[in-house]
């Protein structure tokens, strides 16, 4: 018998792996971050199955509403025309299905029932003052300071290189330059240029 | 009843799914990009199936940083597209291939 | 002044000389550069002298073991720069330094014109300096330096005609082949310093006789003992140098240098290195039976070999570089049955004869405008007399003619050989003896080609024939001495002298490997060593083969004509003797020509030199291009590597598991 | 409170290196134009510096582990470290001169340098794979932006958006074998993990075994070796050549750091399993990257190709699972990084008439003729790359193979001599062109500015450590 907990996790992980395909398999790039945000979607609820709400959330807020709105707007702002000729599978699409079939042949052999059943690892559970945020915050701060004070670093890194790299100087922007404009002087803003006198027979 | 297993050959599929991905993709660059945040999501999973079923918090500590450093690469990985696509005017996988041999 | 002090100043006077010279080479005169190498080479080789008569005459046995500074050590092993002067050391830095000095002074007149002038001699003495090192290290590291060295300074000096594209790329050739002998090399020394904890002779000897219940996989399921192992990978790094077949084919390339570099590095010293190494690593060879056998066979293989091939070379200085690969061949072949003092002094003796048939054929070369074609010599003789007086006794040195140089030291190879009870030892004797024929062949070959006959030089060549200058003339003078009496002089106390220059424990050899000692029964002074060269095959072969060489090339163009002439039933008598000449052109010069051919076209060119040299080259540059295609630049294809690698390993550790294949 | 005073003084350095790359992008806000950029070399190279220095202070402390075992600073680390400090030290003083040339922002170079290097730093300190990954991160992100840097040349782009995607793909696959193992051991802590293995062996062999080899990928990727190494001459090619230096330099340290901490210090107990994988992995790179440097015009590929093989020729060092063979290893890391280090120097030294960088092995023709002391140099590090004596590399090769020899197989010592007599080829070709060839036109000869006279130091460097290794080999032994 079927109950609900498994079925939410069939349909989910079922919605998952398709949208996955959509990412790959979908003809244009705005429809394949869609798919994204839809696998996005599809983990946080599986993650929720887990209690993992806290990561759960983060992943629906940083991803969904961060990087891919990020990946949405550069699609965007590409707006590439793609080459329907370009848009076939490879020649060896066939075999790169054989290669992947097989690693998760192998993957499973190695990951499912028989090394992970429920006789072995038990069924999840959590006493009633599980509380999945507390549990991350209270290591976060102490034993992994140090990774996220890098983490830190990184972000620090992604802003100093996200800059350097777009940023096309100061040539496109129009400032005030208030030194230049209090140094501003009859000579050099003023140019009297002698002219012939106006024509005056015209009356 | 749904048990670790299950979360792990999901993952496991995942993860193969968005290598392919990057291997047979030959359009967009962007989608190869996407590809490596999926595939970063099927660790993730991983990470928080296992970390649930054995009790031990620093699965999700891995996954929280995960997250982070891969929102910060992605910045770094369209700046470079961006940059790319001034530079030729496309972002065809197949017409980066100036440096070969 | 020490002894070591002296040893050290024949080691860096040299490069001294080579350092101020290539430094200055820019503002310096050709007449300062000269001066200073020279000078630097002489001083050099009278501290050798010095040292000679310390080691071998005034206090006989001496040796000096010490260590000048460590390079470095860490843990338990130590890698020092360190000297050994012993009986062995001492004969070969005569014969370096002598050989050397006189093809310094030699090049004053041979190079006059050419701009690289001080250059040349910078290299020179650098290329005597690292000749030095190896001949005096006392670890192998110290001789792998000299080793490379020398290999760099050969490979500089034969390109050192570089706009000339064919030197350029004798050069590589050069350069190549050798690091595959070096490689060999490096096993050989790696293993010792695995196995053994040590780079140091004398360390390494006392501990090898350990070594010999060891063995040592080579390949799955293939078992080795180690010894014979590291034995074999020294010899080939000794097989790389000494142009031993199959890795010669860098010889001949590399006589696209300028000549006086072809008789000092490819005739006298540097191909002469494996020989030498080989001798001072007769500690471990001799616990090794098969690395013995392969040098022996080798060897004598080439000796034969080689000297075919030179009998259908038409450039003077090509069929000298197959002669001394023959020559050299005969050195290997005395090593290979133990009879190290044999090699060594056939090393000594063909140092001078050989460095004056180069240096003579060099002569011949001035004269003839570079051209090196014996097709356009023949009868030099006339305007070329003291080069031919020296290329003469140069001849009748290689030749082995009693008494010349050449005939005590290779008669007595032929003889230890037979003497020796290897595997094979019958074989390498028929060889060397056939050798002896073809030598004697080939050498007068070239003499009568070009000193004698007809003049087939063009008229413009003939008009501005004329001997060479002094300063050429001189050292030739000076080789041609040693060439003619320093057999006889060394004889003795080399090979035949229980209290001899080698005999003191330079070399080893285990009694039943000891061929020495019965020869030793037949000595009775040195002109009985000349009286009984009639019971030799040897001498007959060689009288055979100078025979058949000035029938071939004397007599023989008058041939056709006389046969015309001739009545064949009247002049039975003479019938007989032109239907010997028939048969000895028609089938005897023939055959020997077209074997020589075939070996030369087939195996030297086409085999070694075209399949496996350029051909594994060939090979290598065609899979670099199927590799390069492989690189299309398309990220998917580099993704799709990844997976590819990926799933193989995750294959293979499945099937692992499951204990599948 | 006595902990945290050892946390402060054994993380000084990587404090250190943080606090300047601060202050260098202060500087780029708050100091005049004219002062920017040399103020920003002089703080990198007090962080580089200062940070060596309280790296040896900080070592007097001894072996330490550090909040709740996820960041350890041991001898290890250390060496790793001040190597690493030293090497960046070195491409900044190469840089100098050479970014103001290509018109590359200097300020965010030395910034991105200094966080890269504390990345690296915080990666060879990693106790735990969560400092690991991070680490990692933090080193190699800086490196696709700073290739990125020339933002007009399409080839500097296409170089670094290569190196994005492949690395972002070798991190996801690390990261999935990370998480395998985590799967099979419940922890992430190195000693854990460690204590780990041994017992989850009996339930999930082929688990951990996968792990494995998930992990070797991603390490693979960072060393450029088979099956990862597509990317590294289109990198090598494509980027500037002082990013080149980089990525050659500082990512194959934090390899080297990353395959002995996780190999050897985390997974002893499957040695069995990945010294085979080794094997594997450097048959095949010795193969490709020896046998297609031969065909190579281009320079800079060239030494792309020859860095998989002498990358393969560290890993030998590895493979043999002895503490022989990590010395080696280690020895044969700080030499390469030595030797390349000078031989992207010297490329940096010349342009081609049109200004371009000389980067084909042609445009070196006839070297020797203009630039005497130049191509000597090239020789120097060509023959020491080769592994002749008397240079370092010799020594560098020495170690390892005297190290495999002990270990075997003696048919791999073979195969991996034999290859170098195939890479002397090339390397003396290349020497060959500098000295025999005919100059076609004349390069032109850049300073370097500081750089110039580190260069000299640095081919000497190579020389005198071959002659005289005897210290550093102490040193870096493990």
């Amino acid at each position: 018998m079927i109950d609900v907990q498994t079925l939410t996790f069939f349909a989910f992980s079922g919605l998952l792996l398709l949208s996955a395909g959509g990412v790959v398999f979908s003809r244009h790039a705005v429809s394949s971050v869609m798919f994204l945000i839809l696998c996005f979607l599809c983990s946080t609820v599986l993650w929720l199955m887990l209690h993992a709400e806290f990561l759960g959330l983060a992943l629906l807020f940083v991803y969904v509403g961060a990087v891919m709105t990020l990946f949405l707007f550069v699609v965007m702002m590409l707006n590439v025309k793609i080459d329907a000729t370009k848009a076939r599978l490879l020649k060896y699409f066939p075999f790169v299905l054989v290669l992947g079939g097989g690693l998760v042949t192998m993957l499973w052999l190695a990951l499912g029932p028989d090394a992970f059943s429920i006789k072995k690892t038990g069924v999840l559970a959590f006493s009633e003052h599980y509380n999945n945020t507390r549990a991350i915050g209270e290591v976060m701060y102490t034993q992994f300071v140090i990774p996220l004070e890098l983490t830190a670093g990184i972000l620090l890194v992604a802003m100093v290189a996200a800059i350097a790299l777009t940023f096309r100087g100061s040539q496109q922007r129009r400032v005030q330059d208030t030194p230049k404009q209090l140094m501003a002087s009859k000579a050099n803003n003023l140019r009297i240029v002698s002219m012939a006198s106006e024509h005056e027979g015209g009356e | 009843m749904i048990g670790l297993a299950h979360y792990l050959v999901l993952s496991s599929m995942l993860f193969v799914i968005s290598f392919i991905g990057i291997v047979i993709n030959r359009r967009h660059l962007i989608v190869m990009l996407m590809c490596v945040e999926m595939m970063l999501l099927a660790v993730n999973m991983h990470f928080v199936a296992v970390s649930q079923y054995f009790h031990d918090i620093s699965g999700q500590i891995f996954v929280f940083f995960i997250l982070a450093v891969a929102a910060a690469e992605s910045a770094i990985g369209l700046a470079i597209l961006v940059l790319l696509y001034r530079c030729r005017q496309t972002i065809d996988v197949e017409s980066i291939d100036q440096l070969k041999g | 002044m020490g002894i070591h002090e002296i040893t050290l100043l024949t080691i860096f006077a040299p490069l001294l000389g080579a350092i101020v010279t290539g430094l200055a080479c820019r503002v310096w005169s050709n007449q300062a550069a000269h001066s200073m190498t020279i000078g630097g080479v002489a001083v050099g080789l009278m501290s050798a002298l010095y040292l000679a008569h310390w080691t071998l005459i005034a206090h006989p046995g001496f040796s000096d073991n010490w260590t000048l500074y460590t390079w470095a050590s860490y843990g338990s092993s130590h890698f020092d720069v360190g000297f050994l002067l012993d009986g062995l050391s001492a004969i070969m830095l005569v014969v370096v330094t002598f050989v050397s000095l006189l093809v310094h002074i030699y090049s004053i007149g041979y190079m006059e014109e050419d701009p690289g002038y001080p250059r040349f001699f910078a290299y020179m003495s650098l290329f005597t300096f690292a000749m030095l090192c190896l001949v005096l290290g006392n670890n192998f590291l110290v001789l792998f330096f000299g080793w490379e060295g020398v290999g760099l300074v050969s490979y500089l000096l034969i390109g050192f005609w570089f706009k000339k594209d064919s030197a350029a790329e004798g050069s590589l050739k050069a350069f190549l082949v050798n690091r595959v002998g070096d490689f060999g090399f490096l096993i050989g020394i790696a293993l010792l310093l695995s196995y053994v904890g040590s780079l140091d002779y004398a360390e390494v000897f006392t501990k090898a006789p350990a070594l010999a219940n060891l063995t040592i996989s080579v390949i799955p399921g293939v078992v080795w003992s180690l010894p014979t192992l590291i034995c074999l990978m020294l010899f080939i790094g000794a097989m790389g140098k000494s142009a031993q077949v199959p890795l010669h084919v860098w010889l001949p390339e590399s006589m696209e240098g300028p000549t006086p570099i072809s008789a000092l590095i490819h005739a006298a010293t540097m191909v002469t290195a494996g020989v030498y190494m080989v001798a001072r690593m007769s500690p471990l060879f001799e616990l090794s039976d098969v690395a013995l056998t392969t040098v022996m066979l080798i060897g004598s293989t080439g000796a034969l070999m080689m000297g075919l091939v030179g009998i259908v070379q038409h450039d003077i200085k090509r069929v000298i570089a197959y002669s001394t690969m023959s020559q050299l061949g005969y050195m290997m072949a005395a090593n290979g049955v133990s009879a190290y003092a044999l090699g060594i002094f056939h090393l000594t003796t063909h140092a001078f004869f050989k460095a004056l048939l180069f240096l003579a054929a060099g002569s011949v070369i001035m004269g003839m405008h570079h051209d090196q074609d014996l097709r356009h010599m023949g009868n030099l003789k006339k305007y070329m007399p003291w080069t031919y007086a020296v290329f003469l006794i140069g001849t009748l040195a290689l030749v082995a003619l009693p008494p010349f140089a050449g005939y005590f030291s290779k008669d007595a190879i032929i003889e230890a050989v037979f003497l020796s009870t290897l595997p094979g030892a019958k074989y390498a004797y028929v060889c060397l003896v056939l050798g002896a024929f073809v030598t004697s062949f080939y050498s007068f070959r070239a003499l009568f080609l070009a000193f004698h006959g007809k003049e087939r030089m063009s008229t413009h060549q003939r008009d501005s024939l004329h001997e060479s200058p002094w300063v050429v003339r001189v050292p030739l003078l000076l080789l041609a001495l040693p060439s003619v009496i320093i057999g006889a002089v060394l004889v003795e106390p080399m090979v035949y002298s229980h209290a001899g220059f080698l005999s003191h424990g330079e070399i080893t050899v285990l009694p039943n490997h000891d061929v020495m000692t019965t020869l030793h029964h037949h000595f009775d002074g040195v002109w009985h060593l000349v009286e009984i060269a009639p019971q030799g095959p040897a001498f007959w072969a060689t009288l055979l083969g100078l025979g058949f060489a000035w029938i071939a090339y004397i007599k023989a163009p008058a041939l056709p004509n006389q046969l015309a002439a001739s009545c064949k039933v009247c002049y039975q008598v003479l019938v007989q003797k032109f239907g010997f000449d028939w048969f000895y052109q028609e089938v005897i010069v023939k055959f020997a020509d077209s074997t020589s051919q075939v070996l030369y076209k087939r195996l030297d060119m086409g085999l070694i030199d075209g399949g496996i040299v350029n051909g594994s080259g060939r090979m290598v540059a065609y899979v670099a291009g199927l590799m390069r295609r492989l690189q299309t630049g398309y990220l998917y294809h580099y993704a799709l590597i990844m997976l590819l690698g990926l799933v193989a390993m995750v294959t293979w550790f499945m099937l692992r598991h499951y204990h599948i294949g | 409170m006595g902990t945290f005073l050892i946390a402060n003084k054994v993380l000084l350095p990587e404090m250190l290196v943080f606090l300047m790359s601060l202050l260098t992008l202060m500087a780029g806000v708050f100091l005049p134009t004219r002062m920017r950029e040399s103020s920003a070399l002089v703080f990198a190279q007090t962080a580089l510096w200062g940070a060596i220095a309280l790296a040896f202070w900080g070592m007097l402390a001894g072996t330490v582990t550090l909040f709740s075992g996820t960041v350890v600073v041991d001898h290890l680390a250390f060496t790793l470290k001040v190597l690493s400090y030293v090497t960046a030290s070195g491409v900044c003083f190469y840089a100098h001169a050479y970014l103001k040339a290509m018109k590359m922002p200097v300020l965010e170079f030395y910034v991105l340098t200094l966080l890269s290097v504390l990345g690296l730093s915080a990666l060879l300190s990693a106790n735990h794979f969560i400092t690991l990954f991070v680490g990692l991160e933090l080193m190699s992100m800086p490196l696709y932006a700073m290739i990125a840097l020339r933002r007009h040349r399409s080839d500097c782009l296409e170089a670094a958006l290569k190196y994005f995607v492949i690395g972002a793909m070798a991190t996801g696959i690390l990261l999935y074998g990370i998480a395998l193992l985590y799967g099979a051991t419940h922890t992430l802590g190195f000693p854990d993990v460690a204590n780990a293995i041994p017992v989850a062996m009996h339930g999930h062999h082929l688990l951990m075994s996968f792990a494995l080899v998930f992990i070797t990928i991603g390490i693979a990727f960072k060393l450029g070796i088979v099956p990862c190494h597509m990317w590294l001459p289109d990198v090598y090619e494509g980027a500037p050549t002082i990013m080149t230096m980089m990525v050659a330099t500082l990512a194959k340290i934090a390899a080297l750091g990353m395959l002995l901490r996780l190999l050897v210090s985390v997974m002893p107990a499957l040695f069995a399993e990945w010294q085979p994988l080794l094997m594997v992995l450097v048959v095949l790179s010795l193969f490709v990257g020896n046998v297609t440097a031969v065909k190579q015009a281009n320079l800079k590929r060239l030494l792309a190709y020859s860095s998989i093989a002498q990358l393969s020729y560290l890993l030998l060092g590895v493979f043999t699972g002895t503490t022989a063979g990590y010395s080696a290893a280690m020895f044969y890391l700080a030499t390469y990084v030595l030797t390349t280090l000078a031989a992207f120097a010297l490329i940096m030294c010349f342009r081609r008439e049109d200004g371009e960088e000389a980067v084909d092995i042609a445009d070196y023709a006839g070297l020797f003729q203009h630039h005497p002391w130049h191509a000597v140099m090239f020789a120097i590090v060509m023959f020491s790359l080769a592994g002749m004596p008397p240079f370092v590399g010799f020594i560098a090769k020495l170690q390892i193979f005297q190290a495999l020899l002990q270990t075997g197989p003696f048919w791999l010592v073979i195969y991996a001599l034999l290859l170098t007599v195939v890479a002397a080829y090339y390397y003396i070709a290349v020497v060959k062109v500098m000295f025999f060839d005919e100059s076609q036109t004349p390069l032109r000869k850049v300073s370097l500015g500081l750089g110039n006279g580190l260069l000299t130091l640095n081919a000497l460097g190579v020389v005198m450590l071959g002659v005289q290794p005897s210290g550093l080999l102490t040193w870096l032994s493990l």
